[in-house]
């Protein structure tokens, strides 16, 4: 540790931002379906499909990632079929997005919906009256208006991603370079005499990067609201 | 050549120091994953590409060994160390022994120790207790931490007076002071098993299980304060 | 040709309402809460009727009963609401384009140019619904209906917020639009003079059902089914500009009688509809001499009929059509007036406002 | 008394606005986009001007030099929104109860049931806004405002979206706030005949300018200062009713002379404004004769004044006051109409339409 | 374990129950003062206070339940003063709902806050010149209004009550009746080999309990939509 942080720690806050970002990103374009499936349409297993979406919220996220080394473990139902296709997720950077993922879906799919049902359907109405099939009444009108909370979720996300800790060591477990994200590596450093200081340090790179990630959303959701502005 | 291995955490310091003399001393490359002994194991269960597993207590390894996921053979005991009451500030050395009135000591405080049905440390603390024959005396007092850390926690800040942990923690927190060990009789051996699982076999693995039992490694474990069961 | 038959259900509201309208322009004219808006809605397929039929030149857009419910976006409409529905997230200019990016390539299509001046809204291109005034709104929303290249334009009081002056500006474009692209037009006024100006065909709407439909003429002139009473009332004529003197004025030629009327911009030879009011006429039994009114049609009272309160509603045959009077019944006591009188009606140049005057039609 | 001086820059527009209105009811007329809602939100609070000052009755709303800048709600206004701005989670019912909730308990308070009897909107106040139609919103934001107990009434085109006949219902309310409450009335309107009626000042604004202000009969028999043209210009009498005959007609005396009406609401030797508007009025070198018109009124030619177009305006002083007509030229010329010249103005009885009455004032 | 669940799952059933409800109760005037503060208002730190609101959802939660430790502790800065005062968080269930709350509090701001901003202004200005108070303003249209995102957001801050467990047994460790939650009795459970069915029956009735709420938020949320639905 000849710098302030040591490569160790450097590797963990890179692969903390791939991480997330990769996982809020993947997850952005479900997130925007489901959460306009929830806000606008009404299906048989609305309610189950709903409850599925928080399950990792209501869930201790050890259990999340126990499910998830269950299911997608190389030895799992799905991870079995994946690996079958050159997909595998268990102990690699990518297992520890879907988990990351999968813990902030909740998060994403509320906000996201919130926003969606906020816009008003007459506008949507008059997009359709001016040809728009609802594909494109959602490109042009839904989308844009519900455009703050798709911020907003995306970055409550994308914070909640480089947070997440108990299902991510449980499911793909807190290998350097591959899986020790920052709150990973913190909670080695905690689990030792003296750890705490090189704890702390990462502890203000987390928080630097996620106050960056929110600064940017504000300022992104105020100049999208300064648009929209009034109806 | 890579090996990775699955290691409790509260090894993180000893097993850091390792890592760099030993990729120095062979050219190997050691990826140690630290996590807690259960979701190791759970993720070994599962397939989890490690070489060896290093857990801080026998169950784990047992339930390894049954499921046939071990080099037969390989299973040696590496560490031990002690369990120790600490107290908050400084104390008056005591011997614990038969009719150690533990609960008078506690007054209406707060015994933090780790979960004492399931991780090592409150394990044994709480066989100690039982050999004593005080445990029903203190039991409802026990604050149960996840891990032996945050059980230390709660003594170094003075909420809870007194605490249960191993002797390796309490050394290096300065604002708590051995109270006594327990004696050794009183709980199960606690060891530190080492195990090469059967999933591939690498020159590297031997050569780093023979460095574990090696001066360079019982140094660092030595100075991490654990007792070095190898000879 | 729409064809619009319509039952729905609103729990302390219930429309159920037929009409059948030629090609042009068919006026929705009723007082509020009389389901102008809910009609309209339906032929947009934004409200789904409990039962009902709506056909557009053959072309079926709704029939409950055989199942067939086209869905708005391929209607191809031009809706312009009563509130507006500007989309605040775009510009005024997205907001004028934004129907052309669905329109067929090969539809016919306005000129978004033109469009613009004639609503005076080409200095509020760049900015957004949210920074525009009630009457500007109104003016993008018209405009972003007329760019659709729409093959039906429903107008739902288009006209309410704007001035006197902006809508004579406005409304020779809707006749333009009837006439020349021939776009059907479903249009929902509150003003008579709109009415006559534009309607085909008028359907007089009261609580849900179809009171009175047919001809402008015809409905305007017949006070006991205006859902406004009768000082709506009026004749319509039609006239072909005859020339254009050099003092301002026009003169036209309504079947041999010479009308003169403000300057009109048509060329000589095309043929004007003209909303005459019925409150703007006056009868007398011989010809008037020293008055500064310019037009005096000799006619024959075909009947009167008591008006609302003091008034009667005189129907005389001209040669230039049909004209209504509205005149006191002490009046008409005074003068000794009866059906098959010999009467002259006069009527003033200037009583016959800019927006009275329609472009020739079906009408 | 309403002392009203304001700047404000929005880029794009900017308002430079100053006048200064005697109780009553003050009408800001003006194109769309011409700055009136602006001045309107202003007064209420809801836009900061640049600079400005803002008085009712010695009453300081807004003072930028001092430092005034009273909060909307101190401010104690039943402002009528031109788009309606209705609670969407309140019933009508609570809607019109909003105001009074806030409102000083010892306030003059209008009665629930007789506004929402003038309204029109009984059967509505269980049902929230979203299920009201266009009309039906107007009326029930009109309510609220004047259930609020206001001590300002702000009216942004209140009753745009209305028909006639509903208009002229509402009217008479606005009227009876100003004269028997007293609640001066700021009140944007497109209509010539509305701001005859309750207009004791008219603010003309054009571009954010006031270009012409003055008692309602002094703007609206210019024309040149109309914005929306000759076609509103008109003169304002003031009569009292004589007698109610049984025919329907109601005999007003105009200084002197008989004025015929269709039959009115208020009791004889009640004091009204009639609106005569310009285009209705014909003139005659002679006495006419046997004519259906009841009204004539004898006068002399005070000016002419070349209108727009083909037309002029001859000012006519008569025993009744000033009346105006527009005319052609033409008829000017074949008349001999000059200066000085006598001559007789024909007014229909039926051509006063029932909205142009409007009950006497101070204007 | 006579029955299907224990009398021990019982309680902590029940304390979860107990938790969540008072966390989520008691965070909620706050969640919309702040909400409303940082969608309505712009001062000096506005940045600061967003970023605090969210840092529990940032942190590993073993971080946030250290740092409550820290702060909240009965030695700590504030949980000294509130000490004095006779309020003692350290090892009570109070103690537990403070910690939940924390972690769910991004989340109940969000969602408020969100709804909050798709108040049209212009309903809130009408409400003024009728002679409103800002105060009134709020109570009588903004939050009628936004009451939407407020059951979602309530809802959302419950469901993570439920599930909260690192900074829970970080910060008030594990007693049974007084901190020990769901979470941390199938955190206990999950340490022990074999423990996964007990694990299992807790994580159904977290589900069922979580699912329930969830269903009524839904159904309130339609209630609400239906009567403010369409302006
Ligand atoms: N927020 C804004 N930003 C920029 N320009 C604005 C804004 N609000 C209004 N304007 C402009 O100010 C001018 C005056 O607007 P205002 O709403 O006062 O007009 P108005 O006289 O009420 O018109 P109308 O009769 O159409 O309602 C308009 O040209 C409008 O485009
Ligand atoms: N969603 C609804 N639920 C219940 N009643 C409704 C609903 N929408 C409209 N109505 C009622 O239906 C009637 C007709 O409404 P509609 O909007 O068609 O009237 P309109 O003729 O357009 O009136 P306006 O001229 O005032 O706009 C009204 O009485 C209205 O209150
Ligand atoms: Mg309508
Ligand atoms: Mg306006």
């Amino acid at each position: 540790m000849t710098d302030w942080l040591g490569p160790e720690e450097w590797r963990a806050v890179a692969l903390s931002l791939r991480v997330s970002f990769w996982a809020t990103l993947a997850s952005l374009p479900f997130g925007i379906f489901i959460a306009y499936a929830l806000a606008r349409w009404s299906f048989p297993g609305k309610q189950i499909l709903n409850g599925l979406v928080h399950l990792p919220l209501i869930l201790p996220p050890v259990v999340t990632g126990y499910l998830l080394l269950l299911l997608l473990g190389t030895r799992g139902p799905i991870g079995g079929i994946l690996a079958d296709w050159g997909i595998v997720f268990a102990f690699r950077w990518t297992g520890a997005a879907v988990a990351a993922a999968v813990m902030a879906f909740p998060l994403m799919v509320r906000a996201i919906r919130l926003s969606i049902e906020a816009v008003d359907p007459k506008l949507e109405q008059a997009s359709a009256t001016l040809g728009a099939s609802p594909g494109w009444v959602f490109l042009t009108v839904t989308l844009p208006m519900a455009l703050p909370g798709i911020v907003a979720g995306t970055i409550l996300a994308f914070a909640k991603a480089m947070g997440e800790f108990g299902a991510t060591i449980t499911f793909v477990s807190n290998i350097p370079g591959q899986t020790r994200t920052i709150p990973s590596a913190i909670y080695a450093f905690l689990q030792v005499p003296g750890g705490e200081g090189s704890a702390m340090k990462l502890v203000i790179v987390s928080i630097v990067v996620a106050m960056g990630a929110l600064f940017l959303s504000e300022v992104i959701g105020r100049r999208v609201a300064a648009r929209v502005g009034g109806a | 050549e890579e090996v990775v291995v699955f290691a409790a955490a509260s090894m993180a310091n000893a097993l850091a120091e390792i890592e760099g003399s030993f990729e120095a001393a062979t050219g190997h490359d050691l990826v140690v994953s630290l996590a807690g002994s259960s979701a190791l194991a759970r993720q070994i269960q599962q397939g989890a590409p490690a070489d060896i597993f290093i857990s801080a207590s026998t169950d784990w390894t047992d339930r390894i060994e049954g499921d046939g996921l071990i080099e037969d053979g390989s299973r040696f005991d590496l560490l031990g160390n002690s369990i120790v009451l600490i107290a908050f500030g400084d104390a008056d050395p005591t011997e614990i022994g038969p009719g150690f009135d533990l609960a008078r000591l506690l007054g209406d405080g707060r015994l933090a120790m780790a979960m004492v049905d399931s991780v090592p440390a409150g394990v044994y603390g709480k066989a100690a207790l039982e050999s004593l024959g005080i445990w029903d005396a203190v039991e409802p007092q026990v604050a149960q931490a996840d891990n032996v850390r945050a059980a230390l926690a709660f003594v170094a800040t003075g909420e809870a007076p007194y605490g249960i942990v191993y002797a390796t923690d309490a050394a290096a927190e300065d604002s708590v002071s051995i109270v006594g060990t327990f004696p050794a009789d009183t709980h199960p051996v606690v060891v530190y098993p080492v195990v090469d699982l059967a999933n591939r076999d690498t020159p590297a693995e031997a050569e780093f299980l023979d460095y574990l039992r090696g001066p360079e490694a019982r140094a660092a474990f030595e100075r991490q304060g654990f007792t070095v069961l190898v000879d | 040709m729409l064809d619009v038959s319509l039952r729905h259900d609103f729990g302390g509201f219930s429309l159920d309402a037929h009409f059948r309208a030629p090609a042009g322009v068919t006026v929705l004219f009723g007082r509020s809460g009389s389901g102008k808006t809910t009609i309209v809605n339906a032929v947009a397929g934004l409200l789904m009727p409990d039962a009902g039929r709506i056909a557009a030149n053959d072309w079926v857009l709704l029939d409950t009963d055989a199942g067939i419910r086209l869905r708005p976006h391929r209607r191809r409409l031009g809706y312009i609401f009563q509130e507006g529905r500007l989309f605040p997230h775009l510009t005024v200019r997205q907001n004028l384009a934004y129907g052309a990016w669905f329109a067929p390539k090969d539809a016919a299509r306005e000129d978004m140019g033109k469009v613009v001046e004639l609503l005076g809204i080409g200095h509020l291109l760049d900015r957004r619904p949210g920074a525009l005034s009630g009457g500007e709104k109104s003016r993008v929303a018209i405009g972003r209906a007329l760019l659709s290249a729409p093959r039906l334009i429903l107008a739902d009081e288009p006209l309410a917020a704007l001035d006197e002056a902006r809508k004579a500006e406005i409304l020779p474009y809707f006749e333009r639009l009837r006439d020349e692209v021939s776009v059907p037009i479903l249009y929902v006024s509150h003003s008579a003079s709109e009415v006559a100006r534009l309607a085909t065909t008028v359907v007089a709407l009261d609580a849900g059902r179809v009171v009175a439909q047919g001809p402008a003429a015809e409905i305007l002139g017949d006070p006991a089914v205006l859902p406004t009473g009768a000082r709506e009332a009026g004749a319509v004529l039609t006239a072909r500009v005859a020339r254009h003197h050099d003092d301002g004025l026009s003169e036209l030629d309504a079947g041999g009688i010479p009308l003169f009327l403000p300057r009109l911009a048509q060329v000589p030879g095309s043929t004007l509809r003209i909303r005459i009011a019925a409150h703007d006429v006056i009868l007398s039994r011989t010809r008037p001499e020293g008055l500064s009114a310019l037009n005096i049609l000799p006619g024959t009272i075909r009947d009167i009929r008591p008006g609302e309160g003091p008034g009667a509603i005189v129907a005389l045959d001209t040669d230039a059509g049909r004209v209504l009077a509205r005149i006191t019944r002490r009046s008409a006591t005074a003068l000794g007036l009866e059906a098959g009188a010999r009467v002259y009606a006069i009527i003033k140049t200037v009583s016959v406002a800019a927006s009275d005057i329609g472009s020739g039609s079906t009408g």
